[in-house]
């Protein structure tokens, strides 16, 4: 598993590509959006960064999954989020629901386990959810939320909005039989234009300690999806631009014609798989190495000097300032309370009721 | 008062809440244009369409997780499990997912779903086929689970159950389809957790649910007839919420209990039935709660076997003997 | 749904086609051998329909599931079977059991309940078994027990023997998860030659009422195995000898390599889903007409009477002595004790045991 | 005698049996490059290689089933689930086929099959990821299901679940992998269906399994103290077969009984134990028993919260007051 030559290297190969597929919806890659997605991937970053280090003071429990080295991935499809979008992911789900909108805050606060979390410090790192904002939540058996997912899609066109799913998943996922049932579903459904489901396979290369070719004799994710007469291509999702264009050009097919659709994205995780995971016997020193070199926020950092976007010390600027919220976030989480002993039996069933035998 | 079976009365249930609400909608293995195996949604395709009315491929999981997700969205499904036994394969999204998302979500969604199907056994469908599953899915927080056994409940307790905004498992009594009963004209909803007293009483309480009341009503009036015993049958109905008040109540009248369940017996519901009773009524016990289950065995499918492997006249009336100290303890 | 044009229509077609494929092993497909093939259809015909009439008559319980209109899929296949060789199906299982060598006597008196019947009585119509003959089950949960198969696949390499397993499926269990997982470990352990697994689709084209465009968007089935890296291909399943090519080449290659491999056979049944599918509403009758032509006995006896292997007498012969058969075996079976009582306790645990909780 | 961990005892048992048995092999995820999750396998791969040591991906339903599969070929699987959490999705698989095939088949094959992993909560991983499911399988004949919580039973029920011809559903207690205590060396075959009486006491008796007869361990100390009661403590170590016997003679001599379970309270294995008490020691139960519980709420991930969701030293040592009627009940 070395990195696969990049489509999209050199300055202006995007707009050259874009030119060529004559793609559908206009792609903003001027500076200004750019700068814009940079910073997003750079907050996910020392987000990420931070959350790792509250692990470790043991301030942050459970599993804690991050996301670092995947940035563009999520950043790019969500920059084709339109308003009334669903967005569905598994435990890996940090970025998302970032860059759906919610307050970094809530999000520390809540793998702090305090009650000024995302979800009042019920869920954890796994479980994030912001319903206003589209995140439909993350949740953490593997291949479990997809047919949720399918169900949203469903749900967007039985009541004839315009809105899709995105749809995230994990090159684990791909072997599991949820995973098969929904995208049958999803591509049954779509024959009559019931299913908006974009698809979003985040093919970091490894389930846990696992590599792709060690999950199936058939490597090939994307085409996984023709099985169920779902059209998919791939991208290579080290590269924001890249990513962007296939996100937006996606997105609104989906949306037009009510079918799903799948895309690969090639990436890689430069962390361990979890918080735990010490030793990665799975994978060598020098294949994290050599990923690393293609660290989507470096490319894109190199790509944005070099075309004068911003000079370094914008740079510098953009990271420091990244740096100096997260300490406010990271004391915030801090100093949030416990969520109180009462909000244990809350939210169990809508209109109350817990059912411990003692109120009879 | 109209009779109608309980195929019908679950079938008008399902209708009328359909008629009234556009966010309902069924799903489940040729319910369409099969008609439905058990021919309980017979004719909704031609009525409601193809959008409400969705026949699916043999995906448990996949189906009932997209059920959820469209719950998740505020869409009223009812998926029907062709049988239970099949619904292992979404054990999964049922337990993880609907049962637990409005927790773990802070209490961002509610998952309005209805999971309903024939449970249960008795037509000799043997190991793979017969299965009562009230205990398992009883166990977890976040879902309610009901077991209908009157043509009135079962269509009152469907106009609940596609009311509530959690997730119901609905267990019908399949091998009761075609029995007939009154069943009130408009809106008849019967109430979650609370049971009902199919027959008063006041020498020794039976208590069953789903078609093992039918056993003991029959029992009931085999000891009045034959030993002069006056039994109060009681119908759990609803297993989470569970009414442990009726049970309690009846128990410090009569004094003894049977606990008739056909499935099997460990942790069972009779099970969860003995402990409440030894708990809440102990000092008006007069013999220990006898349980009558299902043999230990996985249901075979000869008759003769299939008939001994189930709770009979004979083993409700044994215990219920036993428990009013007529007949030594086994 | 109509037929499709059968490649394998005129005489001699099938040694053509051998002849074409440099087909590996050989396929003896002369008179002889031919004739037993059809006297097996025909006995496979003669089960099934006094299994009808034993459930119409109440004699049988549960739920029954004839083969009739598929019998040249079975027949075909098992003729590849070898000694040490494994076979496991769905529900639909007769026709198997029959062909590896149970007396029908013991399968018929399992349908009816009784204590001489091949699995006590226990099991019924589903869940036939016969581990001497390499029958290892019919089961009743669609699509589950093709992991077992993959199971088996598995152990016979693990054991270091050359046996190979014939798993059948119907087309209806290829949208369930179990399916997917199952066949995507075949496809892993096929590449380290630890799958010997010959997967049989019997594609009947109906699962219940539900026909297969109406349970997926891509409706290729033999082509789905492409996601597992599995090799496959297809089989007009109502012609019995091009049946026997497939199966003999694909079985020997199977056998060889120990990956596995996948053969989709179109066929129909001609009767109802189960004895309790009255109305048949997802079909029309002329369909069902339509391929009644194409039944695989009738295609064989016309051609074996016109290759003058055998004369109009010689096939009225063949089926009255069936009939003759059949008698005995109904005999057999009413005739037969229910099992005895204490049978209801006995094969839950190997070594005893019952845990009702009354021995302590 | 020499001492292990939990960890080293299971590892122990899995490599004494497989060096003894070629049939034994191992399957699961992440079991051989990795070195397992929870480092059980660690050097498995190595040591026995890759035909015996099967890294699968995530499907676990698709390699359970293949592992029932192997089994009625012979060998014997041993599967790890990763956490019992991801059963659910094995279920079909672990119910349908494994517990009943040696049945319906008329007795032709055995399934020789253990599945291992870790059972239980404690460590903040919230509401899918944290079950007590030693109820769920328990209901189900053809099953054995057990549950050590000393590294002796870890290592010795390892050794009698691998030499088991029927299918074992082995639940670790996770929370304790690190923990130490004695194992002898060799052989040490534990039997199924015998309860260990971890203390002697005379005058209540707790009983537990899994990590809470380390909790009941502490309370009984704390009553002894604070209280000068002298309580038994016993650890069911196997739900099925069960052991009945040493807990209706323990309650014969006490008197009181407290249940306690970290699983949900309904239909759990409290609710069985509660029930065989009242049903086989009527006569000699001075107080109904109690049974404690987890909350009746999915795992929150918050510490305090978590802390809350389960049985507590204070909420056992009450219930033994209240069964001992130094304290008023609820
Ligand atoms: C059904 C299930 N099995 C096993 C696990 C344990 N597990 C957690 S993450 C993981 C790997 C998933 O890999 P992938 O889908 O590629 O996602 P990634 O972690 O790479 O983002 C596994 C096996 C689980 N959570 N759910
Ligand atoms: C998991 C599961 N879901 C539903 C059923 C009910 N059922 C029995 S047979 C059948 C159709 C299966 O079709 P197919 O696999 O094509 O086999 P065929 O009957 O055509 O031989 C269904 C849905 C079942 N037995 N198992
Ligand atoms: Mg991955
Ligand atoms: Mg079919």
């Amino acid at each position: 598993m070395v990195p696969a030559e990049s489509e999209h290297t050199g300055d202006g190969a995007v707009e050259t590509q874009e030119q060529q597929q004559g793609g559908g919806s206009p792609v903003a890659t001027d500076g200004e959006h750019l700068v814009d997605l940079y910073k997003k991937m750079v907050l996910i970053r020392t987000f990420e960064e931070a959350t790792q280090r509250g692990f470790r003071q043991g301030k942050i429990g459970g599993y804690l999954h991050v996301y670092i080295g995947q940035e563009a991935v999520a950043t790019g499809f969500l920059d084709a989020y339109k308003d009334g979008d669903k967005v569905i992911t598994a435990y890996r789900d940090h970025p998302h629901v970032l860059l759906l909108g919610s307050d970094p805050k809530a999000v520390m606060a809540e793998l702090y386990g305090k009650g000024t979390g995302l979800v009042k410090g019920k869920g954890g790192s796994m479980h994030l959810f912001d319903v206003e904002n589209g995140f439909m939540g993350g949740y953490g058996i593997v291949g479990g939320h997809i047919p949720l997912g399918v169900g949203f899609a469903y749900a967007q066109r039985y009541e004839e909005t315009d809105n899709i799913t995105q749809l995230y998943l994990g090159d684990g996922s791909i072997s599991n039989g949820a995973f098969h049932e929904a995208v049958n579903l999803s591509g049954l459904w779509g024959k009559d234009g019931m299913n908006p489901c974009l698809f979003i396979i985040e093919n970091n290369q490894y389930g846990m300690g696992t590599s792709v070719e060690r999950t199936t004799a058939m490597t090939d994710l994307a085409a996984k999806f023709n099985a169920y007469g779902v059209e998919n291509e791939k991208v290579d999702g080290m590269d924001v631009e890249a990513v962007l264009e296939v996100a937006h050009r996606a997105a609104d097919r989906v949306r037009e014609t009510g079918k799903p659709y799948a895309v690969e994205a090639l990436t890689y995780r430069t962390a361990p798989h979890g918080a735990a995971d010490f030793f990665e016997k799975y994978r060598t020193k020098d294949e994290i190495k050599q990923w690393r070199e293609r660290d989507p926020i470096g490319q894109l950092e190199h790509r944005l000097i070099e075309r004068d976007v911003i000079d370094e010390d914008g740079i510098e600027e953009i990271k420091n300032e990244m740096k100096e919220t997260m300490k406010e976030v990271v004391r915030f989480a801090e100093e949030s309370e416990e969520p109180p002993l009462e909000e244990l039996y809350t939210d169990v069933y809508t209109g109350g009721g817990v059912y411990t035998g003692e109120e009879g | 008062m109209p009779e109608m079976t309980y195929r019908e009365a679950l079938r008008a249930g399902m209708a009328e809440e359909m008629e009234r609400d556009e966010k309902v909608l069924l799903m489940g293995e040729d319910i369409g244009v099969y008609g439905g195996t058990h021919l309980i949604t017979d004719g909704f395709l031609d009525r409601f369409g193809k959008k409400r009315v969705i026949d699916t491929p043999i995906a448990e999981g996949g189906f009932t997780g997209a059920a959820i997700g469209m719950a998740m969205m505020g869409l009223k499904p009812v998926v029907e499990m062709m049988t239970w036994n099949f619904s292992f394969l979404a054990a999964d999204q049922i337990i993880q997912n609907a049962a637990k998302v409005r927790y773990f979500s802070g209490g961002q969604v509610e998952v309005p779903l209805v999971i309903r199907g024939p449970n249960g056994g008795g037509v000799q469908l043997s190991a793979q086929h017969t299965h009562s599953l009230e205990n398992m899915y009883g166990h977890f927080p976040g879902l309610k689970v009901v077991s209908p056994v009157t043509p009135n409940d079962a269509k009152g307790m469907m106009l609940t159950a596609i009311r509530d905004p959690n997730p119901v498992i609905f267990l019908e009594a399949g091998a009761l389809y075609g029995t007939k009963g009154e069943v009130p004209e408009g809106d008849n909803a019967v109430e979650f957790g609370k049971a009902r007293v199919a027959r008063e009483g006041t020498d020794v309480t039976l208590i069953s649910y789903g078609r093992q009341v039918n056993l003991c009503l029959r029992v009931a009036e085999k000891l009045e007839e034959e030993d002069d015993v006056s039994a109060e049958v009681i119908d759990l109905r609803s297993l989470r919420p569970f009414d442990s008040e009726t049970i309690v109540e009846s128990v410090k009248k009569t004094h003894r209990a049977v606990a008739v369940q056909e499935q099997w017996r460990w942790f069972g519901v009779a099970s969860e039935v003995a402990s409440i009773i030894q708990e809440q009524a102990f000092d008006y016990l007069d013999a220990p709660v006898v349980r009558v289950s299902g043999a230990e065995v996985p249901a075979p499918y000869a008759r003769n076997l299939e008939l001994a492997a189930f709770p009979s006249e004979d083993a409700v009336a044994k215990a219920a003997r036993q428990v009013l100290y007529q007949e030594v303890s086994a």
